[in-house]
C-alpha cells in the first residue's frame, strides 16, 4: 500500500501507561533517536509517586513528554498531538493534554474489562465512545502482536510482555521515519550477554517497525527535518546529569578533591547516584544518615580544602539551614543543590514547584546571606552549577544552587563545551607566613573583601574557627557590639559585591523599553521564551529576562526592569520572586503564580500576557 | 589513631594565646593539659592536626590548642569528621564533645561514625549535666536527677554511653576521669594509636553544676573500692591494696576477698581487651548506686578494642580501584556522553 | 503494651478504603495483613488506636489501618509518639518504621524512645534498603551491596540493629519475617502485651529494589539450617528436624549435630529471654556470610524481655506528686506570684 | 551628721562586676524593692557568654541596668545615673554608658593590681585618674567592710566574700530611702535552714545602710516617688516568667492537657525551667534528645488534643522547621516560640536581636505560611503568648511566637490579670458521627476555613493525616494538580482570615496622619515609645505603631500607614520587617538598624527620626 509523507515543523507526542510499562525507556529512546537526527527536543517526564502503584490505576501511570522539531524549542509543548496509551487508566489521565484533531495510539489490549474498571471508566469502552470523536483514535493490540512476534522465542509470558514498549517505539520510528539503529545499539548494550534477549526485543522492535508499514489503518507517515541549531557537537542531557557533570567539571578545572555528600531524596538522588559512577575521576560521594550530616560532612570537607557539595531537596534543605549558617560563618565555600518538589512537608514529591526560593533567601537564623544561582533548563544546569562552584571558592561562600523536578528529569539537546572552554576556578589557597614570628589572621580580607583558604597541613597557619561571632582579621571569639555590626555589615557587602564579577543581565527574547516585561527564574524559561517570542512575532512590544543570578542579583538588573511600563512574574509557587523584586526596587512587579505540580504551559503564559496588554 | 611526627615540641607548644574560659576548678583544665602533654609525648604535629568540636563547655577546647581546630554547631562534629577525613585521611583528627552534644543532640551522627570507623580520637566528655546552658540534667544524668529543667527529679533512664558504643560496634572503647591523669594520658596514647574510631568517655567534674558527681570514683576515700583499673591481660583487682578481685560464675560477675577467701589471682576474670562479649559485660558494670553493699567497682581503661577497616581507607581503595579498570577520568569523553551529533 | 479491649471484629475491620499502594509482591502486605488479624485477636479499639510512621513505602502503612494515624516525616515518629504517650497514655499506640527512616535518619530518636521506655509497638520493616527513593542502600545493608548510590558497592559496616537496640537498654527486642506470618503475629501479640518500648525488627522482602535479600532465611531450602527460632526455657536447636543445636563452649557459641555428637537437648543452650548478656550474644549471631561452613543461624523470636517503669508512667506520677505537694495549681496565684502592690 | 534628700522622677543604676558577684541578684532584689514601693521600673541584663569566665576580665564582666521612677518607664534607660563597679574590669566595659555629672560607686578593693592588670588598665588606678574627672566617684571598700562586719561569723572568708553584694545593696537602700524589708525577706526565704547564712546575709546588709548614714563622704540621699500607674495590682516579672505563665494560663482557660517539649538553649531555657516548676497545674515538660524530637512530640501530643508548645532560639528553630512544615499540612494547633539572640549561627548566645523574622515568615520549604505573633515588653509576653495559644487551637495553625534576649531576660511591672477577665480559648473538638455509617471528613471547614480537631478516642472519627498533600475535605493523599493548587491557596486563605479575628492596628503614641510614623516590632518598643513620646512634646508630628500580629497583620495596617508622609522602621536587624512594608504595601518604608547584640537607645531613635524630620 502506498503511504503519504507529511513533512511537519515539531510535534508533540506523549507516552503514557503503567509505571511498569517502560515509558520512561521508550521515551528517552524516542527523545535519543530524533536528537540524534538533529532535532531540537525538550521532555517532560512526569511519575506517579508510588514506587509502583497498582497496576492499571490512574494513580499508577506514568507519562513522558516529548517536543521535538526543526526549530528552536524551550519546552515540551503545552498539548499533545499524538498520545499513546498503554492502558485505559493512561487514556483517563492524560486526555485532557491531546489537542483537538491529535491522534491517539491505544494498546487495545489495555482496554479490557479489568482495565476499564481499574481506571474508573464502567462498562462503556471510550475508545468506542462518541466523546473520543474529535480525535483520530488508532488501535493496537500491542499485547497480541508482541506475544505473537515472540510465540518461538523460548521466553515465558512475563518476559514476552516486558518488551511490549519495543513495538511501540518501532511503530513511531516507522510513523516518523526514524532509523532503527540508535535503539538497537542500545539493546544491544543493555542486554550484554543475554543473546536471548538482544534478539527478542530487536524482533519486537522490528516487528513493530513493519505493523506500520503494512497495516491498513496508517496511511500518513511524518517526517520532522534536523533543527537549525547552532552549530556544534550536541547530546542529549537531563537536569540531574547536567548537575553532576558540572560539579565533575568544578573540580577538575578547580584542581580539586570532590566530596559530594547527600542523603536520597526525590528528586535529588539520581545527582548521587550519576556521581558515584565516576570515581575514576577522584569524585568521593558520601551517602550520610541524614541530611544535616552531609551538611555537616561537606563543611569539613571543604575546611579540609575540597570542592563540597550537599543536594537534597525542600524538606532536607530544611534539615540543612542550621549547617548552611555555619559555613556563613566560617566563611567556607560550600555548594548547596536544592532540586525543588512540590511543598509544604512531605508535599507532592515527584511534581516540580519553585516554592523554595523564599527558603533559599531568607531561611536561616539570624542575618546569613548566601548566594543563590538558579538554572533554567535541563542543560542549563551544568553552566548554573559550575558557575554556584567557581562563585563558592573564589569568593570563599555557600551558594545555594535551586534546580527543580521538572528541569531534572527533563532532557534537551546540549552543545557540551570542551573541557579546556571552561571558566577557571581559582581557590584562594592561603602560603605558610614566611616570617614564623607574624601571627596568621584567617579573617583578613582581600579587595572583593574575600578571606584566604588556609587548610590543615599547612605550616604556620594553624588556626581555629566557629559559630560564635568572631574578631575582625584575627578570627578570635569576639562579643563586641561594634565588631557585630561590621561583621555582619562585612558579610553582606562580600556577598553584594560578587555582582562585580558576574555577567550584567540580559534580555532572552525582545528589546528593551518595551510595554510588558515578563521576568522569569527557574524550568519557567522555555515557557516564557516561546511565548513571548510568539507575541513579539505577533507585533507586541513585550520582553523576556531570565535571572539566573538571584542573590546579588546583576548590578544593571535595577535599569532592566525599570526599563518597561509593566513587569510581570510568572512563578510555580504563590509569589515569591515577586516579593523580592517589590521590596528592592519598589515596583508593581505583578504576580502570575501556578501552583499544580506542572509546569506552565506557553499558552497559559501568553494568555496572562495578553491580559497585562490589554489592561 | 596513629599521626605524624615532628620535632620535640612540648606541652605549652599546643597552647594558643587565647585565654582558657572554664570556670576555675572545672575538670576540663585537666583534660586540656593532658591531652598537650600527649600530643608532645607522641610528637604530633600542631599542622597536621585537627580538633573539632561540637557546642558546649567542652567544645570551646579547640580554641586552646594551636592547631587547627572547629567549633562546629550542637551534636555535628562527627558529621564534620567524616567529611575531613574523607578527603584528607594524611591528618590527625580529634573530636571533642560533650554527654549533651553527643548524646543527646548529637546521638545519631556519633553512632555512625562508630559503625563506619573513620579514623579518629573521639574524646567524650561526661559530666552528667548540662554546664554551657547552665544546669539542665542530661541523656548521661542518673534519675531523680535534680537539675534545672527537673525540680523534681529527672525521670529518665540515663544512657550506658559505653555499652551504646559497643551496639554500634565501636573499634576502640575506653573510659578514663579528669582526675587520673596518669591513666588519662595512657589511655589518649592508646587511642591515638588505635586505626579506626577511639571513643574514649572521660568522667569529667563540673563543680559549677555538678559538682562531686564521680566523687565516689576520684576521691581517695571511695576511689579503691569503687573503681577497678582495666589492664589488659591482668585479673580484675581493685579495693585497697588491690586485695578484692572479681570472678566469674558462669556469666555472672562476683566480687571476691583475695584474702579472706583465699581465690588466686588466675582464677579471676582476666581482662581481654578483644573480647567483644566480655566487653559488653564489662560495660553492665554500672550499677547506679555505688554505696550499696557489693556494688560492682565501675571499670576505667580500655574495655574493647579490634582493628576493622577504616571507612576512608575503603574509599580510597575503591577510587583506586575504579581509575584502574577504567583509567584516570577524561573529562572531555565524560561531557560528551556516548551518543553526540554534529550540527554543521 | 496492652491495650483496651472492645466487641470482637475481624482482620477486615482494620482496613481502610484506601487501595494499597504496594507494589504488587511487597513483603509489606504480609505484615500488613498480621498486624490487622492480631488486633482483631487482641481486640484492639479501632478508635483507640494510633499509627505513627515515619517516611518510606513502610511508613505507609497507617493509611491503610482503620485508626487513627500520623504518616508523618523522615525518621521523627519516635518524637511524635513520645509526646502522643506524655499526654494520651489512654491510647495504644503503634509506630511503623523502615531501616533508613529507623537507622539512618532517625537513629537517635529510636535510641532515646529506647530508653525512655515509652510504651509503644515498634515495627521496623527491615529491607535492607531504600524503597521509596527506589533503591539507595541503607545502614542495614550488608557491606559490598551494589545499589543506586554504590555500584561499586557500599563501603560502610552494616548496624546489627539488634544489638544497638540492646545497647540502649531497650526492654523489649525481636525478630521476625514477613514470610512466616506465624511467628511474627505471635511476636506482635507478646509486643502488644509488653508494658514499655517493645522492639520488633521484621526481615522484609522489597522485590523491586532488593529481591531475595533475606531468601536464605525464608525459603524451604534454607531456612531449616540458616535460622534459629527462639522460644523462652527451650533449648537452641535448629536445621532439617530439629536435629542441630547450640551449647555454650565458655562464652563461644558452638553448633553441635544432636545426633552424631549426641548431645542431649539439656546440655543445649537454654532460651532465657530475660538474660540480657546472653541476649547480647544472641544478636551477635549476625555472620554476614550465611553461606558459611559452620556459620551460626540467625535467631528469630524474642531476644529479650524486661519490665522498667515506663516514661509516661513517671511521668503522670510526678504530676500526681506534684499536686499532693502543693495541691492543685491556682492559676490566679500563680500570676500573681509572691509580691504583689496596689496601685490606687 | 546631717544629710539631705533631693527629689527625683527617674533614675537609671547600672550594676557591674564579676560574674561571681551576684550582681543579677543584686540587681533584681533593688528591682522588686523599688517595684513594691509603686516606682515604675524596667531592666536590662547583661549576661557574659561564659558561664564564669576568668575572674577580674573584661570577658567576664556582668551588668544589670535599672530604670526606676515616678513616671510611666517603657526602656531600661539609655544612660546610667549610678554606675556600681565592684571591680576594675566592670569600670572598663561600663564606664561608657554612664551620664557626664553621674555617680560611680566602686568597691575599692576590686581596684587592686592583680584586677587592674586583668582588666588591661596598666598601673595607675583609673579611680584617682583625671579621666574620671567628669564624674563623681565614691570609693567604698566593700569587701574589707564586709569582712570587718562578720569577723565574728565563724564563716570562712570565701563565703563572707559572696555577701558583698548585701552590702552594696544595703547601702543604695539608704541611698534611695528604701525599706530593707524586702531583701531581709527573701534572704530568710532562700537560706532558709540555715540560720547562721540568713544572720551574716543580713548583717551586711544592714551593715551597708548603717554605713551610709554614717560615712562621711555621702552627704545626699535621694527619693524617687511612687510612679502614676493605671489603678491596680502589680507584680515584677521578667519576659521568660511571663511567657511561662502565658503558656500555663492558656492550658487552664481552654481546659487542656498542656505539653511543653524543648531542648535547652539561651536565652529560652528559662521558660522551661519555670514551666518545670508548675506539675501541680498538670504542666508536662518534656525535654527532649534535640529541637526536631521537640517539635516533633508537639506535634503528638497535638495530635491527642492538648496545647503543645516547643521554644528555642534560632538555631534550634532552623532543625524545627521541617516539622513546623508537617504541622502546616496537618492543620493541627501548636506554639513555637523563639527567643531571639544574636546570629547568624551560634552568634552571640547571649546578646539580644530580632534577625529571625525572616526564618519565621519564610524559613520553610514550600508555600507554608503559619501565623507569626510578636511580643514587646517583659509584660507584654505573657499577653501575646496567651494570643498565640488562642489563635492557634481556634485557628488550628502552628504559631511563631517571637520574644528576644531582651525582653526574656528583662522585667517590669504588670498589673497581671484575673484568670476569670482572660479571653477564653474553645478548643474546636469534632464529636462522633451520629450516623455510623457516614464517613467523616477530617478536612471538612467551617466559616474561618478551620477544619475539626478529632481526638483519638473519639469513636466514629477514625482517620489518618500525614504531610502528603491531601484531597479537599476527605484528607487523603491527592496527586491532582488543581487539588494541590485549591489547598495551598486555602491553607494561606485561612491564615490570611485571622485577620477578621485580631484587634485593628492602634498607635502607642500620636496620633494619624502626621509627618512620620515610626513603626517598630518587638521589644524596640519602649525605646520608640519614649523618644515618640519626647518628640510629641517637643511638638513635632510623629507618632509610633508597634506590631503584634505580624502574620496576618490588622486589616487597617494599610490605612496607618499611608496616613503618614514618612514611614521609619527601626531594628534590631540588618533590615527585615521594612522588606516586608515595601513589599506588601510598595511604601517607601526607611529601615534604620543596629545589630550590636544590644536594644536601641532612646536616643538614638530620637537622632534619627529627627533625621528624617529635616530631611
Ligand atoms: C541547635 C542547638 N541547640 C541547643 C543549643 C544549646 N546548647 C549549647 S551546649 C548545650 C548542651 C551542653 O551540654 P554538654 O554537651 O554536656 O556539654 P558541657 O557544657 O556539659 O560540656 C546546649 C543544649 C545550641 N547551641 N544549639
Ligand atoms: C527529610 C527527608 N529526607 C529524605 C527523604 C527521602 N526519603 C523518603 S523515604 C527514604 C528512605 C526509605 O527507606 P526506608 O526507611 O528503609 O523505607 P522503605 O521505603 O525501604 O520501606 C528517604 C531517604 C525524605 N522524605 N525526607
Ligand atoms: S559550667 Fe561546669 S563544665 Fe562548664 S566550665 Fe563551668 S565547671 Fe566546667
Ligand atoms: S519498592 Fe520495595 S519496599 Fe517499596 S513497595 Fe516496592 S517492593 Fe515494597
Ligand atoms: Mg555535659
Ligand atoms: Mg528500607
Amino acid at each position: 500500500m502506498e503511504k503519504t509523507l507529511e513533512l511537519k515543523k515539531e510535534v508533540t507526542i506523549l507516552f503514557a501507561g503503567d509505571s511498569g510499562d517502560g515509558i520512561q525507556l521508550t521515551g528517552n529512546q524516542f527523545t535519543n533517536t530524533n536528537a540524534l537526527f538533529g532535532n531540537d527536543v525538550s521532555t517532560f517526564p512526569n511519575f506517579p509517586a508510588e514506587i509502583r502503584a497498582p497496576q492499571g490505576t490512574v494513580a499508577g501511570v506514568s507519562g513522558f513528554q516529548l517536543n521535538f522539531g526543526s526549530l528552536d524549542l524551550f519546552s515540551p509543548g503545552d498539548m499533545a498531538d499524538v498520545l499513546v496509551v498503554m492502558n485505559a487508566a493512561a487514556l483517563k489521565a492524560n486526555i485532557g493534554n491531546l489537542k483537538t484533531g491529535g491522534t491517539i495510539i491505544a494498546n487495545s489490549s489495555g482496554f479490557d474489562k479489568k482495565n476499564l474498571r481499574l481506571a474508573g471508566y464502567g462498562d462503556e469502552n471510550p475508545l468506542q465512545a462518541r466523546s473520543l470523536d474529535k480525535y483520530r483514535v488508532h488501535e493496537i493490540d500491542v499485547t497480541k502482536l508482541t506475544r505473537s512476534a515472540l510465540v518461538d522465542s523460548g521466553l515465558g509470558t512475563k518476559e514476552i510482555d516486558r518488551s511490549k514498549n519495543m513495538f511501540v517505539l518501532g511503530f513511531l520510528y516507522w510513523m516518523y521515519s526514524r532509523s532503527l539503529e540508535t535503539t538497537i545499539k542500545f539493546i544491544q548494550n543493555k542486554f550484554k550477554g543475554k543473546q536471548h534477549l538482544i534478539d527478542a526485543n530487536v524482533k519486537v522492535l522490528k516487528a513493530g517497525y513493519h505493523y506500520g508499514d503494512t497495516s491498513e489503518t496508517f496511511t500518513s507517515r511524518y517526517d520532522v527535518k534536523p533543527a537549525d541549531l547552532p552549530k556544534g557537537t550536541y547530546r542529549n542531557v537531563m537536569g540531574n546529569q547536567a548537575t553532576a557533570l558540572g560539579i565533575v567539571a568544578a573540580a577538575h578545572r578547580s584542581n580539586m578533591q570532590l566530596l559530594y555528600a547527600s542523603y536520597p531524596i526525590t528528586p535529588a538522588s539520581d545527582i548521587l547516584h550519576e556521581l558515584a559512577r565516576h570515581k575514576n575521576f577522584g569524585v568521593k560521594t558520601f551517602q550520610a544518615e541524614d541530611e544535616i550530616a552531609a551538611a555537616g560532612a561537606a563543611i569539613g570537607a571543604s575546611f579540609g580544602g575540597a570542592l563540597a557539595v550537599t543536594a537534597s531537596s525542600g524538606p532536607g534543605i530544611a534539615l540543612k539551614t542550621e549547617a548552611i549558617g555555619l559555613a556563613v560563618m566560617l566563611e567556607l565555600p560550600m555548594v548547596i543543590v536544592n532540586v525543588q518538589r512540590g511543598g509544604p512537608s512531605t508535599g507532592l514529591p515527584t511534581k516540580t514547584e519553585q516554592s523554595d526560593l523564599f527558603q533559599a533567601l531568607y531561611g536561616r537564623n539570624g542575618e546569613a546571606q548566601v548566594v543563590v544561582i538558579s538554572a533554567h533548563s535541563p542543560s542549563h544546569c551544568f553552566d548554573a552549577v559550575y558557575e554556584a562552584c567557581r562563585i563558592a571558592v573564589e569568593h570563599m561562600t555557600p551558594v545555594i544552587f535551586l534546580s527543580d523536578g521538572y528541569m531534572a528529569n527533563g532532557s534537551e539537546p546540549w552543545a557540551f563545551p570542551k573541557s579546556s572552554d571552561l571558566k577557571p576556578i581559582k581557590p584562594k589557597f592561603a602560603k605558610p607566613l614566611e616570617n614564623v614570628e607574624e601571627k596568621y589572621l584567617p579573617y583578613l580580607r582581600d579587595e572583593k573583601l574575600v578571606r584566604e583558604w588556609a587548610i590543615p597541613g599547612t605550616k604556620t597557619l594553624e588556626h581555629r574557627v566557629g559559630g560564635l561571632e568572631k574578631e575582625k582579621d584575627t578570627g578570635n571569639v569576639s562579643y563586641d557590639p561594634e565588631n557585630h555590626e561590621h561583621m555582619v555589615k562585612t558579610r553582606a557587602a562580600k556577598i553584594a559585591k560578587i555582582a562585580d564579577y558576574i555577567p550584567q543581565q540580559t534580555l532572552a527574547a525582545g528589546e528593551m523599553d518595551g510595554d510588558v516585561l515578563v521576568l522569569g527564574w527557574g524550568s519557567t524559561y522555555g515557557a516564557i521564551k516561546t511565548a513571548v517570542n510568539e507575541l513579539i512575532a505577533e507585533g507586541y512590544k513585550v520582553a523576556h529576562a531570565h535571572l539566573t543570578y538571584i542573590n546579588p542579583m546583576p548590578n544593571n538588573i535595577e535599569e532592566v526592569l525599570k526599563s518597561f511600563k509593566k513587569i510581570i512574574i510568572p512563578e510555580l509557587n504563590d509569589a515569591q520572586m515577586v516579593n523580592i523584586i517589590r521590596s528592592k526596587f519598589l515596583l508593581p512587579a505583578i504576580p502570575y503564580n501556578k501552583i499544580q505540580g506542572l509546569p506552565f504551559t506557553i499558552q497559559e503564559i501568553k494568555a496572562k500576557v495578553l491580559e497585562i496588554l490589554n489592561a | 589513631m596513629t599521626t605524624p611526627t615532628s620535632n620535640i615540641k612540648t606541652a605549652k607548644d599546643y597552647a594558643t594565646d587565647q585565654d582558657v574560659r572554664w570556670c576555675p576548678g572545672c575538670g576540663d583544665y585537666s583534660i586540656l593539659k593532658q591531652v598537650q602533654s600527649v600530643l608532645a609525648d607522641e610528637g604530633v604535629k600542631t599542622e597536621d592536626t585537627v580538633f573539632i568540636s561540637g557546642i558546649g563547655c567542652s567544645s570551646r577546647f579547640p580554641y586552646y590548642m594551636n592547631t587547627y581546630g572547629i567549633h562546629s554547631i550542637h551534636g555535628r562534629a562527627p558529621a564534620l569528621v567524616s567529611g575531613l577525613r574523607s578527603v584528607r585521611p594524611d591528618l590527625s583528627v580529634w573530636m571533642i564533645t560533650g554527654d549533651g552534644d553527643s548524646l543527646s543532640i548529637g546521638g545519631n551522627h556519633l553512632i555512625h561514625i562508630l559503625r563506619r570507623n573513620f579514623d579518629v580520637n573521639i574524646l567524650l566528655f561526661n559530666n552528667e549535666i548540662y554546664g554551657l546552658t547552665k544546669g539542665q540534667y542530661s541523656p548521661t544524668s542518673p534519675s531523680g536527677q535534680i537539675s534545672k529543667s527537673t525540680p523534681m527529679g529527672s525521670i529518665d533512664h540515663p544512657f550506658n554511653p559505653l555499652a551504646l558504643c559497643l551496639g554500634a560496634d565501636a573499634t576502640f572503647v575506653a573510659r578514663a576521669m579528669d582526675r587520673d591523669p596518669k591513666q588519662l594520658r595512657s589511655i589518649l596514647a592508646a587511642a591515638n594509636n588505635h586505626k579506626g574510631t577511639s571513643l574514649v568517655e572521660i568522667y569529667q567534674n563540673c563543680n559549677v553544676f555538678n559538682d562531686g558527681a564521680f566523687f565516689v570514683y576520684t576521691e581517695k576515700q571511695s576511689k579503691p573500692q569503687s573503681t577497678l583499673f582495666l589492664e589488659h591481660g591482668e585479673p580484675l583487682v581493685f579495693g585497697e591494696g588491690n586485695t578484692k578481685g572479681i570472678k566469674l560464675d558462669g556469666f555472672k560477675p562476683i566480687i571476691v576477698d583475695l584474702e579472706a577467701d583465699g581465690v588466686l589471682k588466675d582464677e579471676l576474670w582476666i581482662h581481654d581487651k578483644h573480647d567483644q562479649v566480655k566487653a559488653l559485660m564489662l560495660t553492665r558494670f554500672f550499677d547506679d548506686n555505688q554505696n550499696a553493699e557489693n556494688a560492682l567497682p565501675r571499670p576505667f581503661g580500655i574495655f574493647y578494642e579490634t582493628q576493622r577497616g577504616t571507612y576512608e581507607d575503603a574509599l580510597h581503595e575503591q577510587l583506586k580501584h575504579a581509575r584502574e579498570i577504567k583509567g584516570e577520568g577524561d573529562l572531555d569523553k565524560l561531557l560528551a556522553g556516548t551518543n553526540t551529533w554534529e550540527i554543521n
